[in-house]
């Protein structure tokens, strides 16, 4: 049961993700409701007290409640797509279990409570840094969604790629607005109705191989399931490539008060907290 | 009664006085800072910290947290500074807020009760109660909890009244299967009172990996699906020891939650789930009991505290109506 | 594994061989009676029925039930039409059936339990398993359920055993502190297997009527918010008596929480609450976790009966990463 | 604890209400959705496959719950307002607590289950019979609604009074489709901003009154708050009335499975159940 532990101070980084201000709890409607395909649903929500979001670090998330009674009981958190004007921001959700689908099922009008802005999300793309390499798998995509356009915002769209992997073509959202705002996408499909068939790690390891061979200074920006981040992560730590992860944990609160967003990580303490600590992290850093 | 009238929210739990009776709960407050941004924390009347322990505790694996029909589960396996960090970096916070200051404590083993009860003595005038939990496996006892048989809760409570000054309310595990005997036990050992109660033992299970949700395989449930087996805790230990003070706690996430309680006999209650989804859910808790006195005409929320009437005999039977 | 394939769902409890794991909880299926208008009743594993007592018994006053989060309170008191009166009138609707026919029963005494056991055994010819309710309050005992302490447990599955070649499965109550040692007590007093679990003790306030919503103040809580506790006894029993056939109930509604039950160590599951809001409920219950096995490439879904594996251990840590 | 029972034999009855065909458990969508003064919704569901409810007895109920989650757990009680044609059922709601909330909340379209028909009536009104004073207090309404219309449509519109109350006049509904078909209305609101100022045993005891100085046989039929339906039983025993009074239970079930609906009774049995030998019961029988 009983760990040594060092007395706690606030451990130093290799490489600290850039933290959002300080979150906020609030009343917002919700204001659209677009399905997409495969099971995705674009939500808008909107609020007249709330923080100003658009200068939200990708990577940061709101925890997004519906005003309903006991069950589901918690929050779910939601990467941030958008935070197109004040007052509104907007979450890619795909309907996953109990919550989610309560969301999915709300029309608009329909009150929620949001909590953010959350978490510590990637570092900006900047015009000497490292080329990168975005790797979004399935409803990984918001925060990875929202790096690259703003990097092209900022005239750095040839700085990033993005490679977007998912089950089929109908599993890949939002690819347009990308190619429009000039990002290179490339898309990657189980079942190969879109882009190449497999795994998002194939096109990435060929990006990687290519760029060693050119010197290119890489760095992975990666967010999706568990298991491409894993994966991810070995190809990573194989060629020493620096990477930033967006992971997942079942989450409570979102900010800190319950503990229960655990990570495993190497450092000054065996965990970090997924909400307060992340969702980015250096992907040397993670126990996996 | 009169409805227009501000009612009176003051309660007082074992002599000390409380402007209202809405806590917040150990393990969902944290030791209070995350919930700073939300709101004016000086509001609440009190604050139960993450349970302390001698040693920092690094907690369990990951995933810690599952949730289940109108509850959740959690092992986040008791993680906390330790108790010199907490007197050093955490309790000063906590003493500027001016609310009443409850910290949870706990040890691996009955000397670590102990120790640790010593060691927050240090923090006395900052700190208003020891929350005793005593819902920790008693590694001696062949991991039974020590709070599971009168005779060790005792006998614990004892030594760790011992220690301090401080008064110590013992917060019990709703897995006993006779509560009133342990509270009674802890009463006559020298508590100041007791905190009813604590999570339910239980798990899930992930049918697609074929393994627990939790890394730990059990977790505590709380949340409004306990609420039921809480309010009967605090109605029989109340009916049983009407004199022992009761803290109430159980998925409570309103006002009428909360007079629950209080109508089943504890003097103040605590909120812990709900602070997650709702941040400010404290406040709102108590809004909404300020004006539930109004509605329902309690002109002194601390009148109502253990007044449950049973219900009236239905008329006698008989086979023909008389 | 041929996941196009029908899967097996026969399972075999204590020996007796089971067309599939989906019965239906005492208490929550009446005789079996009111549910005929719904569905082939035949498609059922089996059906155990409301408790029987020696003695007629009218239940309790009214209010009788409250719904609470996720799940209900119920103080119907063992209402039930009596031995001679089942023997006579119900045991033949059931027996027609051809489903395996579980007698719940329980005596308001230590002689009444015995006495139940020893006329339901004349109907043997046409009941499968005496289900055995030790959750009442034993009155020669200070009140205290039967179920809760292992030696008393033990005493009365024993002379119960003895009045009967039925098999006796013992139900067991939640709210007994350690319910491994009373599985093992009566699984040694010659219990055939037991069932887990039957309700939490639990309340509920009316705040305006400051008085309890059930009549008898207390009531057991039954439903999806059980279900994690449900769970995690079974796990505890089946992982500490893998040999003791488990009926595993608490909460169940989907094939999924069949499943879970199934995984966690039950060899058969039992559905409560969940029939009465959707009186074919069994029957989806069978199809989704007919479904599920071909979906999780499960062909025979007895080998999944207490499959759950621990989780992996994380890489240990270290201050620099490896 | 233990009470001496006679062994259960079907008991006799003084006034055995009529009963329902047997019930089916059958999936319906709502309809229609409109919401009504004083927080009532009249709720309309259609069905393909489902038992055909235009013959019901005035008081049979149906079993209604929102295909939704764990919570709330149960389905809830609603009297058939009525049953206009087959594959429709029609509901009076009231905003009450939970599961009253989300009913009313649901969108029309939202599929829903339903367990109908359920429950024994009130006794059909016949033209040699009793003049029937119909007491209707808030959502105690929809089923003498029903018996009113059903009088009507038999030619028997003189033979029913409505003496129906409420808090205040929004608290009234429905009642210009009755006047529409003859039905002599009472009206009695407790501010008297409709009707008589007061509760409905005012004009009741007034119209008793004045059927006993005419010596014409009356009989009464009420539904509504439990307070409301002791005081019409108070005065119907005074005063030697047969009464006929809708029940409210607890009911988890509806059809007599879980034994929760308990109605405390004189009689062979000490209890009854609301939901199979009622809701309708003899006012002498009920023991309050
Ligand atoms: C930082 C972060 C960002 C996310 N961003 C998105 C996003 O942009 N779009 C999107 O569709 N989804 C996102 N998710 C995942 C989303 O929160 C999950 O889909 C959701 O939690 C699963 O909830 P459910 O109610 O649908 O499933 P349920 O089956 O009800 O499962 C919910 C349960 O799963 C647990 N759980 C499992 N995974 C998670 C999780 N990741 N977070 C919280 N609880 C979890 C919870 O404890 C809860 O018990 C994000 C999650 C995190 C942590
Ligand atoms: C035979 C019958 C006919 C009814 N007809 C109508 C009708 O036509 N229109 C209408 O608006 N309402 C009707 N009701 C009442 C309706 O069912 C209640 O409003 C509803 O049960 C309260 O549920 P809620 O979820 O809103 O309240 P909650 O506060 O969630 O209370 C529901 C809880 O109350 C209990 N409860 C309290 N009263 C009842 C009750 N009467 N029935 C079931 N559970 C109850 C339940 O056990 C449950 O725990 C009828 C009830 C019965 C028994
Ligand atoms: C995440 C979490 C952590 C908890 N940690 C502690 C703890 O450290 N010490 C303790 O005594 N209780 C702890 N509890 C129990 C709560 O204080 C409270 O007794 C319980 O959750 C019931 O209240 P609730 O339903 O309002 O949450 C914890 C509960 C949760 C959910
Ligand atoms: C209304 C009601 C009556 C019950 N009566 C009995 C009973 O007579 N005997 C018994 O052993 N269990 C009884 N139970 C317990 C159930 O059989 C079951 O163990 C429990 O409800 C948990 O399962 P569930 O959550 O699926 O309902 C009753 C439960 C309910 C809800
Ligand atoms: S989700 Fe609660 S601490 Fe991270
Ligand atoms: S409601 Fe279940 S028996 Fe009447």
């Amino acid at each position: 049961m009983k760990r040594a532990v060092p007395t706690p101070a606030e451990p130093t980084h290799r490489s600290r993700p850039p933290r959002c201000g300080p979150p906020a709890f609030f009343a917002a409607r919700l204001s659209a409701h677009r399905e997409l395909t495969g099971g995705y649903f674009e939500l808008s929500f909107t609020y007249d007290e709330g923080p100003d979001l658009r200068g939200v670090v990708p990577g940061a998330f709101v925890m997004v409640r519906g005003s309903w009674d006991a069950d589901p009981t918690g929050p779910r958190a939601f990467s941030i797509l958008d935070a197109p004007e004040p007052g509104r921001v907007t979450i890619l959700l795909k309907v996953y279990g109990r919550g989610t689908a309560r969301l999915a099922a709300l029309r608009p009008g329909a009150a929620v409570s949001l909590t953010a802005p959350l978490g510590r999300g990637f570092s900006a793309t900047t015009a000497g840094g490292p080329r990168r390499l975005l790797v979004a798998g399935g409803v990984g995509l918001p925060p990875l969604h929202l790096l690259a356009r703003r990097a092209a915002q900022a005239g750095l769209a040839g700085a990033v790629t993005m490679i977007y992997g998912g089950r089929d073509a109908d599993d890949l959202v939002l690819v347009e607005p990308l190619r429009a705002c000039g990002v290179e996408v490339v898309l990657a499909t189980e079942d190969g109705s879109a882009g190449v068939r497999g795994r998002v790690t194939a096109p990435l390891a060929e990006r990687l191989d290519a760029a060693a061979a050119a010197r290119t200074p890489v760095e992975i920006c990666a967010c999706g399931p568990e298991g491409m981040l894993r994966a991810v992560r070995s190809l990573a730590l194989a060629r020493r490539v620096p990477a930033q992860l967006c992971l997942e944990a079942n989450m409570a609160c979102g900010f800190g008060a319950c503990l229960g967003c655990a990570v495993p990580v190497y450092g000054p303490r065996p965990y970090r907290y997924c909400c307060t600590d992340g969702p980015v992290f250096d992907a040397r850093e993670v126990r996996w | 009664m009169n409805a227009a009238a501000r009612p009176d929210l003051s309660v007082s739990f074992a002599g000390m006085a409380m402007p209202h009776p809405v806590m917040v709960a150990s393990g969902c407050f944290a030791y209070g800072e995350p919930f700073a941004p939300f709101f004016d924390l000086s509001k609440l009347a009190g604050i139960a910290t993450k349970g302390i322990s001698p040693e920092p505790r690094a907690g369990n694996p990951a995933p810690r947290i599952w949730e289940t029909p109108a509850g959740m589960l959690n092992s986040i396996g008791l993680e906390n500074v330790g108790v010199e960090a907490f007197l050093r970096d955490k309790l000063p916070f906590l003493a500027d807020l001016g609310v009443r200051v409850w910290v949870n404590f706990f040890g691996e083993d009955f000397d670590g009760y102990v120790a640790c009860a010593r060691a927050l003595d240090r923090g006395r005038a900052h700190i208003d109660v020891l929350e005793m939990n005593v819902s920790c496996p008693n590694i001696e006892k062949g991991g039974i909890e020590f709070g599971m048989v009168p005779e060790v809760a005792h006998d614990l409570v004892r030594a760790c009244c011992a220690q301090t000054a401080i008064p110590i309310v013992v917060k019990l595990s709703p897995n006993a299967s006779d509560n009133v005997a342990i509270a009674d036990a802890v009463r006559a050992a020298g508590a100041a009172g007791v905190s009813l109660v604590n999570t339910i033992t239980g798990m899930a299970v992930d049918v697609r990996r074929r393994r627990p949700r939790l890394a730990t395989t059990y977790g505590g449930l709380s949340g409004p699906a306990i609420k039921p087996v809480a309010l009967r805790i605090v109605h029989q230990v109340h009916r049983a020891l009407p004199d022992l003070p009761i803290c109430g706690m159980g998925g409570i996430r309103s006002g009428e939650d909360a007079l629950e309680f209080l109508m089943a006999g504890a003097s103040c209650v605590q909120i812990g789930t709900a602070n997650f989804a709702e941040p400010t859910v404290a406040l709102r808790v108590l809004d909404e009991l300020s004006a539930l006195c109004v509605d329902l005409g309690i002109d002194r929320l601390a009148e109502v505290v253990g007044c449950l009437e049973p219900w009236p005999p239905e008329p006698p039977w008989e086979e023909t109506p008389p």
